[in-house]
């Protein structure tokens, strides 16, 4: 029941924004609502396999940001949108490498060593623009984004592929199995074979990827690279996966909780813009559901 | 497998003329913030003189996602008739307007553009109906010309440079257009440039190391009010005497114009926000009701005073105060 | 043994491991042959584990050469290791919590297709428990099991890998006599067909008996190697200690007069897992817990220590009905625990020697919340040194203590505080035999000075020589009481098991 | 030796800037340097007690918010600076003890909660304001911030005496031990008959203090309260902790090195500023210099 918080709180909103408003239940609002979110849900996706694993992931904004950049300066000095959109996972993938060898070799802990390592990538993202935009004229680059299959955008789909893939990868297969034993008790892990150092190098080049991924999506619907782009999301990806039970010291977790998480941190968003409320109260709001969602899966754990 | 994008531009973004109750949706850049909230006052005071406008605000927290977000929620809703928009971000939003099109909702943008050209006012994508704003470049430009005409009998002339955030588009491009102007003039050393992030204690701070490399300064050129409150407290407390040298501030609050008629602050860059509202809520009504739109609105125009004011310019208009407070 | 020379799986030259100060192994060298079981004994801190951790691959050595089936090894890790076939059972209990008994037992060893596991993983499991006996649940995750069924799963997993040198670092310290001779007889087993299996424990007699030979270390050096039907637990003893030891359980402190009031008493009490428990320990009685693994012993200790809420029944501590049960309040009374799990329960492993000792005394060595270091220093200097700790520094790093150093730093931090009513959980669980015989001359002298002893051990030996009187325990319930003096192991065995006789009739099947 | 990395970095680049500029080592700067950074090291003073007790606390930045605006409107609305002034850290106590409460009540972790909390108490900033910002008329109430002690800001001696007070506070007393022992073993020290929880309380309530205490110099500097002050204060504290060596599994560390993590961080900015250098680079080498601190640490702490 505990793990099943998240889910209730969301369907709790949702039900009462329905009732609440017509604008609410419509397919294009719905479509909306999980296209617009599908980064961050990717991007917490893999972040929870990282927190699974005793990690942490606060370097994913960053990699957003240098995807997002790098995307738009190949598409634009190749002169290959698809080249461009490419970029952007490979160039994730190589920033969470770096991450993951950083965090194994120099045996630092993820939470400094991401921190950290953000900030270099922010650097990064900012020198490879020269502080300015980097425009891709409109044509191939924009269908991914912008584009889908009949009334599903392509990002829904992309989350829904990533998120199974990830499920199926945590749950039925050995890496999964081993990236749980690692974060429960590394030491376990070590005695029993597993390669713990790959494995949580592993993690993060996945959560790299993600964050490539997501920020392929996204500058492919903005049309143009941005070093800002991914400022916060590492925040608000960790506190979808928190808020979806993965606890913090590694070792339980599953990936449709976070992605509840990122959705119920959506609707409240969404609610607040379609019930016309006032801005101020919502950050309040926020605040007061998160606590809501963890004493509602405190209370059902007592025994 | 269809291309939704393409769904968007083969619609038409020119509604039908619509009469009866208007319902405009503001999209604040963050509704916690004095400037936003002079245009949603202007706005407003603009809406009520229709009788039957609406005006509500949305609150974008500073963050282009955010914003993005909402043009597609208030396009997909159907509750709305027009959107008035302070971007944060011009270019992203610019991917979120067709939706607005394709909703036949029209958007009006005010102080900055929208679309990958920061100083193009005409409408960049459809959609955009009006652009309320300034050409940042040039009004830049005006500023640091005040410096050149006080730096003129005084060789070196060391100026220090107040920006908000190099990292954010429009303070890159003002920055240049500074240096443009600056970098001219031999006598004139740009001495330092720090990062204020239009904050006053991040300006107090970045101030006080500046004056610590650069203990003589002549001028302090800043692109933000906010900016110069703060580094008006370090230069105070560490003796200097501000009307005796050349302090500029960006914006126009009202702190600022009582700073510049005292004769501490020797020149501000000046916006009108309320006025950009009421501008921008005409258009935005205009093209809903199916009258004709301005495309381009000059906000340097907008208000009684030029848009750089000097303590003389203001002692000409006694009543102007400021048209908005953070 | 005998005939020909038997095949070596295994040989360590000259091995040398120094952590900081601390010279762990000093050139030990070392052949393993393959069937046999091997025996490796010695004191705390002599060494033991830290020999096994390199074989197994979990340190690396600062010097000398590990040679494994005829090849020496140049790196080396727990994957390399397992794959050379050398598996290593962890003295500390290292399992992952969250995953299942058999998800523990097969991890690494998972079978599977393009990283794709099969679904096998319970008929594997029941293949496996078929050899072992020892009918734990396949799916319940570790974290719901006592320590000894943990246990139980370590010594699953290394079976599970097919392994041709096991490594058993105390495998039975907390496994009853019953379920340790059931690894006794795994242990055979895999002799016959040609496991080595080293053997670490403290237990001489089980080395004697099982064992083909023996090892003795002391301060990181091998003294000799024996086969073991030329040893004797006398020699063995006097070998680890480098002097002989009196071994015998010292004398009793005299019963209390039965009139005497009790100083804690529990009566009827129901809480969690214990069900209806009534007893009564008097100033200067040691009262005993027998009953096998899992039975409620540990339970009964925290609802009369205040850990764990009290549904009904009363505790009284002086006569005085308990109401607001917490650790907190007991010690306030005067009452101590030295709980069974000592580095997750006992020791702030982070923290140094002196900290742990004052932490729950500090009130007496603060004014106004300010500590006087002074007084602090002296007080536990002295008892470090009366209990013999080692080594005796006060800011020593506690968490690589050896074993029964640990304990006797436990018993320091109780001791402080002169507790009327003193409960020790398994108090000699992994101690040598030089520092058993200590803890229970302390616990003597505990008892002598008035202080009512709770004892509990799964080493009947322990309960049935120490105690007074022996509660039996089964099921969270007490189903019987025998006098200490005078009764004998194998009668309360037997005890144990007549009353377990209905229940457990599957029990008797055995390998 | 490890636990030195920080102040070997620190003592590093102190030098490498005397001799890069001679406007560095001057006493105004010195006395600037650390009059700026005060009210972030004095929340990072207290974050470290939260930290080695085995907690997190994200809600500092949102409690100086709050804060601030609490003591611009007493001071305006009761017309009192003084009050003002008294009334930051009061409210910082109350925020910080509420986070308390909910923490040990509730039985959340506290990485969660003080992130709910951070946004409620964010909320409440802005509701206190309107949005707006609060200015209150200079004199007495700008006395604290911009005043000292001859040449010696006040901020400086809080800084001092609170970072000293708070170090006595966790070597020389009972509570300090118990801190201690709670981050290191919560179960030994709950059966040692420590009340864990409200030990844990405590550091919380004593980092809102301390962020109040921040608060008070921060809006007596600034003359105005601003609902946004505090942000990002938190992130930059806790930065600053576990760059100085405090272990985020709790049980170890110490309050010098917080401090001293601060004024690192604090040198890299100053250094940007006098040397005006390009300030793309400045988020670069914070990140670099970070890792190389930890790698410092990492590298020693090997046999
Ligand atoms: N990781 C470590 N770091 C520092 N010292 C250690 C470490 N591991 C062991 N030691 C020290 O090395 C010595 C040998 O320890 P080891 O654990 O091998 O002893 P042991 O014979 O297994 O003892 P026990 O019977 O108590 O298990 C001890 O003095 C111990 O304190
Ligand atoms: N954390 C737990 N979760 C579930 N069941 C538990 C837990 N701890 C103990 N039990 C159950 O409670 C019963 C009593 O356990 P307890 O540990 O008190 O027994 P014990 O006699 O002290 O044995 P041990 O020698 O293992 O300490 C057992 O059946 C055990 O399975
Ligand atoms: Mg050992
Ligand atoms: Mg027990």
């Amino acid at each position: 029941m505990r793990h099943y918080a998240v889910l209730i709180m969301l369907v709790a909103l949702f039900v009462v924004l329905s009732v609440s408003t017509s604008s609410f239940l419509t397919l294009t609002n719905l479509l909306n609502i999980l296209n617009q979110n599908a980064p961050l849900a990717i991007i917490a996706v893999a972040g929870t396999l990282v927190v699974i694993c005793g990690g942490f992931d606060l370097s994913t904004g960053a990699i957003f940001s240098v995807a997002n950049v790098v995307a738009a300066w190949v598409a634009v000095h190749l002169g290959s949108p698809v080249l461009g959109l490419l970029a952007a996972p490979l160039a994730g993938a190589a920033l969470g490498l770096v991450n993951g060898v950083a965090i194994t070799r120099l045996r630092i802990h993820s939470f400094l060593a991401t921190l950290a390592s953000s900030l270099v990538y922010g650097g990064l993202a900012v020198l490879i623009t020269g502080g300015f935009l980097i425009s891709v004229p409109a044509g191939g680059f924009t269908a991914l984004g912008r584009g889908g299959i009949g009334p599903v955008y392509y990002a829904i789909v992309i989350l829904a592929v990533f998120a199974l893939l990830s499920g199926f990868l945590l749950n039925r297969t050995a890496f999964g199995r081993y990236v749980l034993s690692v974060g429960g008790n590394a030491e376990a892990a070590e005695l029993s074979g597993i390669r713990v150092n790959r494995i949580r190098l592993y993690t993060f080049l996945y959560s790299g990827l993600a964050a490539g991924i997501a920020a392929t999506i996204g500058v492919s619907r903005i049309g143009t690279g941005q070093p800002q782009a991914g400022d916060g999301l590492q925040l608000l990806a960790i506190a979808a996966v928190i808020l979806g039970g993965t606890s913090i010291y590694g070792g339980v977790g599953a990936i449709w909780r976070s992605v509840c998480g990122v959705y119920l941190l959506a609707l409240i968003d969404n609610g607040f813009d379609i019930l016309n409320a006032n801005p101020f109260f919502k950050d309040l709001t926020t605040g007061v559901v998160i606590l809501a969602a963890v004493a509602l899966s405190v209370a059902s754990r007592r025994r | 497998n269809s291309d939704v994008s393409q769904v968007y531009s083969s619609a038409s973004a020119a509604p039908s003329g619509k009469s009866g109750q208007v319902r405009i949706a503001l999209l604040a850049s963050s509704s916690q913030n004095g400037f936003n909230k002079a245009v949603y006052d202007g706005a407003v005071a603009k809406a009520k003189e229709y009788g039957d406008v609406e005006v509500t605000i949305f609150d974008g927290k500073f963050d282009s996602q955010t914003q993005f977000n909402q043009v597609q929620n208030v396009a997909s809703q159907g509750t709305y008739d027009g959107i008035v928009l302070v971007p944060n971000d011009n270019v992203g939003i610019a991917a979120a307007i067709p939706a607005a099109a394709q909703a036949k909702i029209p958007v009006v943008t005010t102080l900055f553009p929208v679309g990958p050209n920061l100083t193009e006012l005409k409408p960049q994508v459809e959609g955009i109906v009006s652009t309320v704003a300034a050409n940042t470049e040039e009004n830049s430009k005006k500023l640091a010309e005040g410096v050149v005409e006080y730096c003129e009998d005084k060789d070196p002339c060391r100026v220090a440079i107040l920006i908000g955030q190099l990292q954010f588009p429009f303070d890159n491009l003002r920055n240049k257009a500074y240096r443009s102007v600056l970098d001219g003039h031999p006598n004139i050393k740009v001495v330092a440039t720090g990062q204020g992030n239009y904050d006053r204690d991040t300006s107090l701070k970045a101030m006080q190391n500046i004056l610590q490399a650069n203990p003589k300064l002549d001028v302090v050129l800043s692109n933000a009010d906010q900016q110069t409150i703060g580094a008006q407290v370090a230069l105070e407390s560490a003796g200097y005497d501000l009307s005796k040298m050349y302090v500029t501030g960006g914006g126009g609050n009202q702190e600022a114009i009582k700073q510049v008629r005292a004769g501490t602050w020797a020149a501000d860059q000046v916006d009108f926000p309320n006025s950009m509202g009421r501008a921008a809520l005409e258009q935005v009504v205009n093209a809903v009701r199916g009258k004709p739109v301005t495309p381009v609105i000059d906000a340097n125009t907008l208000g009684p005073v030029p848009v750089i004011v000097t303590k003389e310019i203001l002692d000409e208009h006694p009543d102007f105060a400021g048209e908005w407070a953070d | 043994m005998g005939g020909p020379a038997p095949a070596v799986a295994a040989t360590v030259r000259e091995l040398s491991v120094r952590f900081g100060s601390t010279q762990a192994l000093d050139s030990v060298s070392l052949s393993l042959f393959e069937g046999e079981v091997h025996g490796l004994v010695g004191e705390n801190g002599a060494g033991k584990s830290t020999l096994g951790k390199v074989i197994g691959g979990l340190y690396q050595p600062d010097s000398g050469e590990l040679e494994v089936f005829g090849r020496a090894v140049q790196r080396w890790d727990t994957r390399r290791a397992q794959d050379a076939g050398v598996v290593i059972i962890a003295q500390e209990l290292c399992l992952v919590p969250a995953l299942t008994v058999a998800e523990n037992v097969f991890l690494g060893r998972e079978h599977r297709t393009f990283g794709v596991l099969h679904r096998d993983l319970d008929a594997r499991y029941r293949e496996l428990e078929k050899l072992c006996g020892f009918g734990l649940p396949a799916d319940a995750p570790v974290q719901s099991l006592p320590i000894a069924d943990q246990q139980k799963v370590e010594i699953m997993r290394a079976l599970a890998r097919d392994a041709r040198i096991i490594v058993m670092d105390e495998p039975t310290s907390s496994l009853t006599a019953d379920e340790s001779e059931r690894l006794h007889e795994i242990m055979r087993w895999l002799r016959e067909r040609g496991t080595t299996v080293v053997y670490v424990t403290h237990f001489l007699d089980d080395v004697l008996a099982n064992c083909d030979r023996v090892t003795v270390m002391r301060d990181g050096r091998v003294i000799r190697t024996a086969p073991a039907a030329q040893e004797t637990k006398a020699g063995l003893v006097e070998a680890m200690l480098g002097e002989p030891a009196d071994m015998l359980l010292p004398e009793r402190p005299p019963a209390p007069p039965p009139d005497t009031p009790p100083v804690a008493e529990m009566r009827d009490v129901h809480a969690g897992a214990v069900s209806g428990v009534s007893l009564r320990v008097r100033p200067g009685e040691i009262v005993g817990l027998a009953g096998l693994v899992g039975s409620g012993r540990t339970e009964i200790a925290r609802a009369l220590f205040g850990c764990d809420r009290i549904g009904s029944g009363e505790v009284l501590f002086r006569g005085e009905p308990v109401t607001d049960a917490s650790p907190r309040a007991s010690i306030a009374r005067g009452m101590a625990m030295i709980p069974e799990d000592r580095r997750a329960q006992g020791l702030v492993l982070l923290r140094p020697v002196l900290e742990n000792v004052t932490l729950p005394h500090l009130r007496r060595f603060t004014r106004a919340g300010v500590l006087s270091r002074g007084g602090e220093r002296a007080a536990v200097r002295e008892l470090i040194e009366r209990l013999g700790v080692r080594p005796a520094a006060l800011d020593g790093d506690i968490a690589v203590y050896s074993g029964g150093n640990q304990q006797k730093v436990l018993f320091a931090k109780w001791l402080l505080g002169r507790p009327e009513l003193l409960i020790l959980d398994e108090p000699t669980r992994g101690v040598d035999v030089g520092a058993k015989s200590r803890i229970y001359q302390l616990i003597v002298e505990i008892a002598t000075a008035g202080t009512g002893i709770l004892l509990i051990s799964s080493e009947l030996e322990e309960v049935a020589g120490l105690s007074h009187r022996v509660h039996l325990v089964r099921g969270g319930s007490i189903v019987g009481e025998v006098p200490g003096p005078g009764t004998s192991v194998d009668e309360i065995l037997q005890r144990l098991f007549e009353v377990e006789q209905p229940a457990e009739t599957s029990r008797e099947g055995r390998p």
